[in-house]
């Protein structure tokens, strides 16, 4: 085995004083496949921003190709046949797709190659997708296309850039499992093909299925680096976290008691006005997590705003203990004692330009108690901050950090303590867990059933379906805006059952009839 | 005061008073756009304006060309943009306060260097000057309404067209355009691909310093031959007003420029017909409210578009 | 909330960048003044040597923190309004009007009101740019730049047909507002006006409304990320609106406490920028009210000190106003103060 | 004219120019200077006074924005730097009563409007309503006239003024008495340009009143911006009247007059007069067409432009001007 690349000693502290890398090594061999694993926050992302060229280290050195290296951007990096698909997405939404992948080396014509040359940028892009089969349409704008096919973009514009290297941030956070399996798809056949790669992750069943060899970074320092085969999930976790992580949710069977929420009928349109919500009818009782399982863009997001108030239902009605949601403001219905983590915690969950305390306040910000004449009792809200930040565990300075300084996995943590914390009747849970580490995985999970047994009623939408199965008591498969089945959460119950009415292959439906009566 | 307007509309005076009026706001409006999509707003298009007009002239008067005059304008508004850039991207002064200390330096900086050259401060019109010509089509000019519509109308009425289909191929056609869109939306996606940002940031900043600079140029050689103090009287802000109206796209801004150019011709009209009951302030005040109500009615059609264009 | 460190560090920041700017000054007045040094005095020291230029600081003063705080409030709802200017002309001429033509109320009813209609005149024509804004999703850049030529206009109309003074000659005013309800001026040989009173006060309620209550907390957090307020119930049309109007009340003030304080009445035109000014210093301040506050003191210090210059030297107006921008370009760039903390942080660490 | 005890040393006021020191006098602009009129015009007869009568003489500009005026001249009077101080506008008139109220020892010289009742101000108003009466009689007699070429058949002639206030159309009442004095006929087209810079838009409208209103001469009284006027009647070909200053220079053959304020030669008299201590502190003077404070300028280019029969009706309005035969009304007070 060559040695394509060596990160030695590599440390990194941000102007603002963080030290990100306290002495990372990284020895990756040509034609592998490499994961780097570690909690949020522990580094890794700011590593490959050193490999790529995008941060400079404050000191280490980068062997690439036995050569020395320093890039001094991006540029030099690409250059020398690197690619990087970062964390979050590195898109201009109002540009099509194909100038997305092409940006910065588009193909050109006319005089001086003043002009693009749309045509040789059409080929070339066909063909591309053609080769790794990674199908999305090149003219469609990308504000417009889903997010699987946003990931394809990013990874296409790595390969037309010739990239033989290729570093891959969480690629597969916002993935469905499907677009995951496609995704490990097209990485085996670029191995197959010589390529290298370099893949980040929090799922510990990735790590195993696809990589070659593991790299455990802790709070900035290199751990151990494994070979896949030699190593168990059990045995990278303790590295990473430094204790032992439970895998299985732990759970007694549920309770369920008198329905908490009704949907009957329910319609909605999406954003666009096409119907998104096709006659939903489903029921949650007291005491059970009732589980979400279904294609990303099936309903789901609409399901969840129509309960929330967010999206206006256009018939059918919502029940939630004896009241109509349906027609509530969002206020109205924050104040029904129902909880709500929303899918996006970046953007809709949380304001990351203030503080954790602004953040924790949201539905108590009215509340007499945490008033004092006209003005906001500082005192208290800073006594209830520190509260729910010591309960759930947010690691954070205090409470006046700004949210967008935390790590993914802390900021779901404030997220997940805000809605707890008004002791809600009616959970709803979308992709809880999406990009958090393991520990904070088993954090929340363990939350979620805690609120269970306490009474309360889960509804948890989750592209994981290994979570939905992990947490649910009973699975509402949603295909094209319809509850296709609800399934009892047996032992028997296999990802290839729900799968079958996931593609919309069959129904089996019980509150349809309740709705009937 | 009706038939007044509708003998203008009839004999096509309104359209050429309306392509001297929208001239400037267009140009300033196209370079406003650049800036703007690029993530770097000029607020300080006036100010860019101004130099620009006085340099014109006071070079051209001295040279007796007007091609030299227009060049060193734009260059001066060039210039200037850089100095803008040098702050606003490299010392990191908030973009809005850059533009507005460019206003202030476009306009005492004009008086000054013209006290500093010619001892005066106020206005500056040289003896001889040799203004941007007018564009009169030998064939077409005798042709009844062809000829008026046609020509004589001055040569930057006819580069400010031009300009907007060359902004329409700039943005879309190159890929230096895309690199334009893309550092403005999303600056750190293009700096992960290599594009540096900042340079094309101070390139933006440059193509609105041409504009603004071919504007400024036509107001002290084209549409006037004098520099006066402070003569853009507030053309860069409705510029900016246009590049929003326009909804951010050349051929928006020329929409836009049109309806404000429109407003403000049968303003003029309005204004010189005797009799009229209308209080000047609030004859004064049709260009604003129009373009107001324009705002309105497009941002209503937006939204409506979006909502069809689904179902 | 922030440590005891980083203001100080801000603080240096800022005394650097004044360093710098002075320089730059310098440097201009050198090559264009045969007595930098005078000119350079003149420019720095004259403003507060006296009295007098330190009264007309404060008076300069007042105006800039009402509209500074105005837009600060707007800013911070996330709207980017231009219409101070225009809610200034419009709040001004509502107070003035009640001012001037209601008689016989005894001043401290009178005063008061003055000052709500002033506030409500600003804040009614400010909501129309928020209701077209909320309601009919048209962009504020543009109406409120059109709004402002409207409000000038109408006023203008209004004091020049309507409600001119016969005794006001070739400029036209109202009538002369009767002395006992105009700011006065406590201190003999003094010349600053009392409304660098209600100015501070203004700096405390806004301060206390931005980050003290309810309605402020609202406004921030719309301003900050719309969609998560959205999803945490809060309305944010209504926000948007209330912002503004707010917004509308502050710059409405902002007119009537120039014209109860300098102007003793609604003059023509009195305004000259004042709104656009507000922009500048409400950037410089970060939307902060208590920046707003020292910003707007540094801004009409460099103004009088250009003045100063002017009649204290030889340079003419146009280099002081030159030397003016470079201050406050320089004050303004963040730069400076990241180069400073990247300085300190990185010495933290060689330390440790 | 009716100028009052405009040269028996006064009463109250004590003009005591400092003997043998140098005076010191200082131009508050309440405003900035560059108008090519009316402040430029007071800065013209400040420098002329420097040379020829040599004192020490400073400008200081205020700006525009008007709160800033009573600060800015307060500083210069109580600096106590300057022995007198020539301040103008009627903007001022307040402003100058209560400063000078309180600092009684300072000296003032009031341009363009009265200041009566304070001892140590003296104060010259220019009356342009008589030089617009003037400017419009001459108008009206372009219009009418058959020797000049480009004068049509329609009786129609132009104003274009800064904004729609008082002073401007104090302006443009003198006009059109003025006008209206020659023929009742004679229509007048008026329009404001909003500012006093926007020369481009002064342009466009003096070049719609010609071209669509048929109006052959146009009166600009906008400052800076009123240039674009006069611009517009060389373009077409037809005429123009300046103000404030002599503006028949700028574009020779179309300005055929200005209807100037000689502010300068004013000023420049005021101080001659303070420095021999002769100066009447307390008291005001109308500068009419008889005092010389206004008149059509008539240099060599009014020669040789504008028709002998006009020249000798415009003389025969001014004598009867002057002996009081004809009476103008201001708008103003
Ligand atoms: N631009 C930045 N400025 C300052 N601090 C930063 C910056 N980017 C990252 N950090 C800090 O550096 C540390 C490491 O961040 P990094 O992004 O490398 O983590 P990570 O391992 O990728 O985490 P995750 O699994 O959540 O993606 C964190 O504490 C983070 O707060
Ligand atoms: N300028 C910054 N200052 C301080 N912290 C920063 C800065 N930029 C990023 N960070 C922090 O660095 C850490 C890593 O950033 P990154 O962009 O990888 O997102 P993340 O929050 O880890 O994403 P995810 O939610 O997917 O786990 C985060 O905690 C982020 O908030
Ligand atoms: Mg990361
Ligand atoms: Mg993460």
């Amino acid at each position: 085995m060559t040695i394509l690349l060596e990160m030695k000693d590599i440390h990194k502290v941000y102007p603002n004083g963080t030290a990100a890398n306290r002495g990372v090594d990284l020895t990756v061999y040509e034609g592998e496949i490499h994961a780097l694993v570690g909690e949020n926050g522990a580094g890794k992302s700011t590593l490959m921003k050193i490999l790529f060229g995008l941060e400079a280290p404050t000191s280490g050195t980068i062997e690439y190709k036995g050569k020395p290296v320093s890039f001094k951007g991006p540029k030099d990096a690409i250059e020398q046949g690197m690619g990087m698909v970062h964390q979050h997405f590195m898109l201009a939404p109002s540009l099509s797709v194909s100038e997305n992948i092409v940006l910065g080396e588009e193909p050109k014509k006319g005089p001086l190659s003043m002009f693009r040359d749309r045509a040789t940028e059409r080929r070339g892009i066909v063909k591309l997708i053609e080769t790794y089969g990674l199908k999305v349409d090149p003219d469609a704008r990308v504000e417009t296309i889903p997010v699987g096919q946003k990931q394809r973009v990013e990874i296409l514009k790595v390969l037309y850039r010739g990239a033989r290297l290729i570093i891959l941030d969480e690629p597969t956070a916002v993935l469905t499992p499907q677009e995951t399996d496609e995704l490990f798809a097209s990485i085996k056949a670029l191995v197959g093909q010589g390529y290298t790669i370099i893949f980040i992750t929090h799922k510990l069943r990735e790590v195993m299925e696809i990589s070659n060899r593991v790299t455990v970074i802790k709070a900035g320092k290199t751990i151990a680096t494994l070979n896949t085969k030699e190593t168990n999930p059990e045995q990278i976790s303790r590295l990473m976290v430094g204790r032992e992580v439970l895998f299985r949710v732990e759970k007694q069977p549920a309770e369920p008691k008198e329905p908490v929420l009704s949907i009957r009928d329910l319609h909605s349109v999406d954003d666009k006005g096409a119907p998104a919500l096709r006659g939903i009818s489903l029921d949650i009782r007291a005491g059970e997590v009732v589980g979400i399982a279904g294609v990303e863009g099936n309903g789901q997001t609409e399901l969840v705003e129509a309960i929330t108030g967010l999206r206006r239902a256009t018939s059918g009605s919502i029940r939630y203990l004896d009241k109509e949601l349906v027609g509530k403001s969002v206020a109205n219905i924050r104040a029904m004692k129902i909880g709500h983590v929303p899918e996006d915690r970046q953007t809709t969950g949380a304001s990351l330009t203030s503080t954790i305390a602004e953040n924790l306040i949201l539905d108590h910000y009215r509340n007499p108690e945490f008033k004092r004449g006209p003005f906001l009792n500082k005192k208290k809200i800073k006594q209830f901050a520190k509260v729910m930040m010591e309960i759930f565990d947010v690691r954070a300075q205090n409470e006046e950090v700004l949210a967008g300084s935390l790590s993914g996995g802390n900021l779901q943590k404030v997220v997940i303590a805000r809605e707890l914390s008004k002791n809600p009747k009616l959970l709803i849970a979308s992709q809880p867990t999406r990009g958090v580490d393991i520990g904070a995985i088993e954090f929340i999970h363990r939350e979620i059933i805690k609120r269970r047994d306490g009474g309360a009623a889960v509804l948890l939408v989750s592209a994981e379906l290994s979570e939905v199965m992990a947490l649910s008591d009973r699975i509402a498969v949603i295909y094209e805006g319809e509850i296709v089945a609800v399934l009892d959460n047996t032992p028997e119950l296999t990802e290839e059952n729900i799968g079958y009415y996931m593609l919309g292959l069959g129904k089996k439906h019980r509150e349809k009839e309740g709705a009937a009566q | 005061m009706w038939q007044a307007l509708w003998t203008q509309i009839a004999d096509l005076t309104l359209i050429v008073v309306l392509l001297r009026l929208m001239t400037p706001i267009l140009l300033s409006a196209l370079g406003g756009l650049i800036s703007d999509i690029a993530g770097v707003i000029n607020i300080g298009l006036e100010g860019l304006m101004l130099l620009s007009a006085f340099t014109s002239i006071a070079v051209g008067a001295a040279t007796d060309s007007w091609v030299i005059g227009t060049i060193a304008g734009v260059a001066a508004s060039v210039a200037m943009c850089y100095v803008m850039g040098f702050f606003s991207i490299k010392l990191k002064v908030d973009i809005i306060i850059a533009g507005f200390a460019v206003n202030i330096f476009g306009s005492g900086f004009t008086v000054f260097l013209m006290s500093k050259i010619y001892g005066l401060t106020g206005n500056y019109s040289p003896e001889n000057l040799n203004p941007i010509p007018n564009v009169v089509i030998p064939g077409i000019q005798d042709i009844p309404v062809l000829g008026k519509l046609l020509s004589g109308h001055n040569l930057m009425v006819w580069i400010s067209l031009i300009a907007v289909v060359f902004c329409f191929v700039l943005l879309y056609r190159t890929p230096y355009g895309v690199h334009l869109r893309s550092v403005g939306e999303a600056p750190a996606a293009a700096k992960s691909l290599g594009i540096p940002v900042g340079r094309v940031q101070y390139s933006a900043l440059a193509w609105s310093g041409v504009f603004s600079g071919l504007a400024g140029a036509y107001m002290s050689m084209g549409m006037t031959s004098m520099f006066v103090k402070d003569m853009t009287a507030g053309t860069g802000f409705l510029a900016l007003a246009v590049v929003l109206l326009g909804n951010r796209n050349p051929v928006g801004i020329f929409f836009g420029s049109l309806i404000f150019g429109l407003a403000s011709a049968v303003t003029t009209i309005v204004q010189t017909t005797p009799g009229s009951q209308v209080p000047s302030q609030f004859i004064q005040m049709i260009p604003y409210v129009v373009t107001i109500v324009a705002l309105v009615i497009f941002a209503v059609r937006k939204k409506r578009k979006l909502l069809t264009q689904a179902s | 909330m922030k440590t005891e460190k980083a203001i100080y560090l801000e603080l240096a920041g800022i005394a650097f960048a004044i360093v710098i700017a002075l320089l730059c000054g310098f440097a201009v007045i050198l090559a264009t003044s045969a007595e930098p040094f005078t000119a350079l005095s003149s420019l720095i020291v004259d403003p507060v040597s006296n009295l007098f230029n330190i009264g007309t600081i404060l008076n300069k003063a007042v105006p800039l923190i009402f509209t500074g705080l105005s837009l600060a409030v707007v800013f911070q709802s996330g709207v980017f309004s231009m219409g101070a200017e225009g809610q200034l002309y419009a709040g001004g001429f509502l107070g003035a009007l009640v001012a001037v033509n209601i008689h016989g109320l005894p001043a401290w009813i009178h005063f008061p009101l003055i000052l709500v209609c002033a506030m409500a005149g600003g804040a009614l024509f400010a909501g129309i740019a928020g209701w077209l804004k909320a309601y009919w999703n048209a962009n504020e850049v543009v109406t409120t730049l059109m709004l402002n030529f409207v409000a000038i206009l109408a006023t203008s109309y209004f004091v020049n047909n309507v409600f001119k003074d016969p005794a006001s000659g070739g400029y036209a005013r109202m009538p002369y507002i009767s002395p006992d309800l105009l700011l006065k001026k406590p201190i003999p040989g003094f010349p600053a006006h009392t409304g660098f009173v209600l100015a501070l006060l203004a700096v405390v309620v806004v301060y206390l409304l931005l980050y003290k209550t309810k309605v402020g907390y609202e406004l921030r957090l719309v301003g900050k990320n719309s969609r998560f307020a959205d999803y945490g119930g809060i309305h944010t049309n209504r926000v948007i609106i209330s912002s503004i109007m707010i917004g509308g009340a502050l710059a409405g003030l902002a007119g009537i406490v120039e014209i109860l304080g300098v102007h003793g009445t609604y003059k023509d035109n009195f305004s000259a920028g004042l709104g656009f000014d507000g922009i500048i210093i409400a950037l410089l301040a970060r939307n902060h009210p208590v920046g707003v506050l020292i910003a707007a003191l540094f801004y009409a210090y460099i103004q009088v000190g250009a003045q100063t210059m002017q009649v204290g030297s030889d340079m003419p107006r146009e280099v002081a106003v030159i030397i003016q921008v470079m201050l406050v370009l320089l004050v303004s760039s963040q730069a400076i103060f990241a180069f400073l903390k990247q300085k300190y942080a990185t010495r933290q660490k060689a330390v440790k | 004219g009716k100028a009052n005890n405009n040269t028996s040393p006064a009463p109250g006021g004590s003009a005591n120019a400092p003997a043998g020191k140098k005076i010191n006098a200082v131009f508050y602009v309440n405003g900035t200077l560059g108008d090519k009129g009316f402040f430029d015009s007071a800065q013209r007869g400040m420098v002329k006074a420097g040379k020829e009568l040599g004192i020490n003489v400073k400008s200081v500009e205020g700006g525009t924005n008007q709160a800033d005026w009573a600060a800015g001249l307060e500083s210069l009077v109580s600096s106590k730097k300057y022995d007198v101080v020539v301040v103008g506008t009627s903007q001022m008139i307040d402003i100058v009563k209560d400063i000078a109220a309180r600092y009684p020892d300072e000296k003032f010289i009031f341009f363009d409007d009265v200041i009566e009742g304070m001892p140590n101000v003296y104060s010259m108003l220019y009356s342009q309503s008589e030089g617009s009466f003037l400017a419009g009689a001459f108008a009206a007699l372009v219009t009418e006239n058959t020797e000049l070429k480009a004068a049509n058949p329609d009786k129609v002639i132009g104003f274009v003024g800064g904004m729609d206030i008082p002073i401007i159309n104090d302006f443009k009442a003198g006009y059109e008495q003025g006008a209206h004095y020659i023929d009742p006929g004679v229509k007048v087209v008026a329009s404001y340009i909003g500012d006093f810079a926007n020369a481009p838009k002064g342009k466009e409208l003096a070049l719609s009143q010609f071209n669509t209103q048929k109006a052959d001469i146009v009166y600009q009284v906008a400052g800076g911006a009123g240039l674009g006027a006069l611009e517009a009647s060389k373009n077409v070909g037809k005429y123009s009247i300046g103000v404030d200053g002599n503006q028949n220079p700028l574009y020779p053959g179309n300005v055929l007059t200005s209807m100037a304020k000689n502010i300068d030669a004013s000023v420049v008299r005021a101080l001659g007069l303070y420095q021999q201590g002769t100066l009447a502190f307390g008291t005001n003077e109308v500068l009419g067409l008889k005092e010389g404070g206004i008149g059509l300028s008539k240099d060599d280019l009014y020669a040789k432009y504008v028709p002998k029969s006009i020249q000798d009706k415009m003389t025969d309005i001014e004598n009867k001007l002057a002996s009081g035969e004809i009476q103008v009304k201001s708008i103003l007070k």
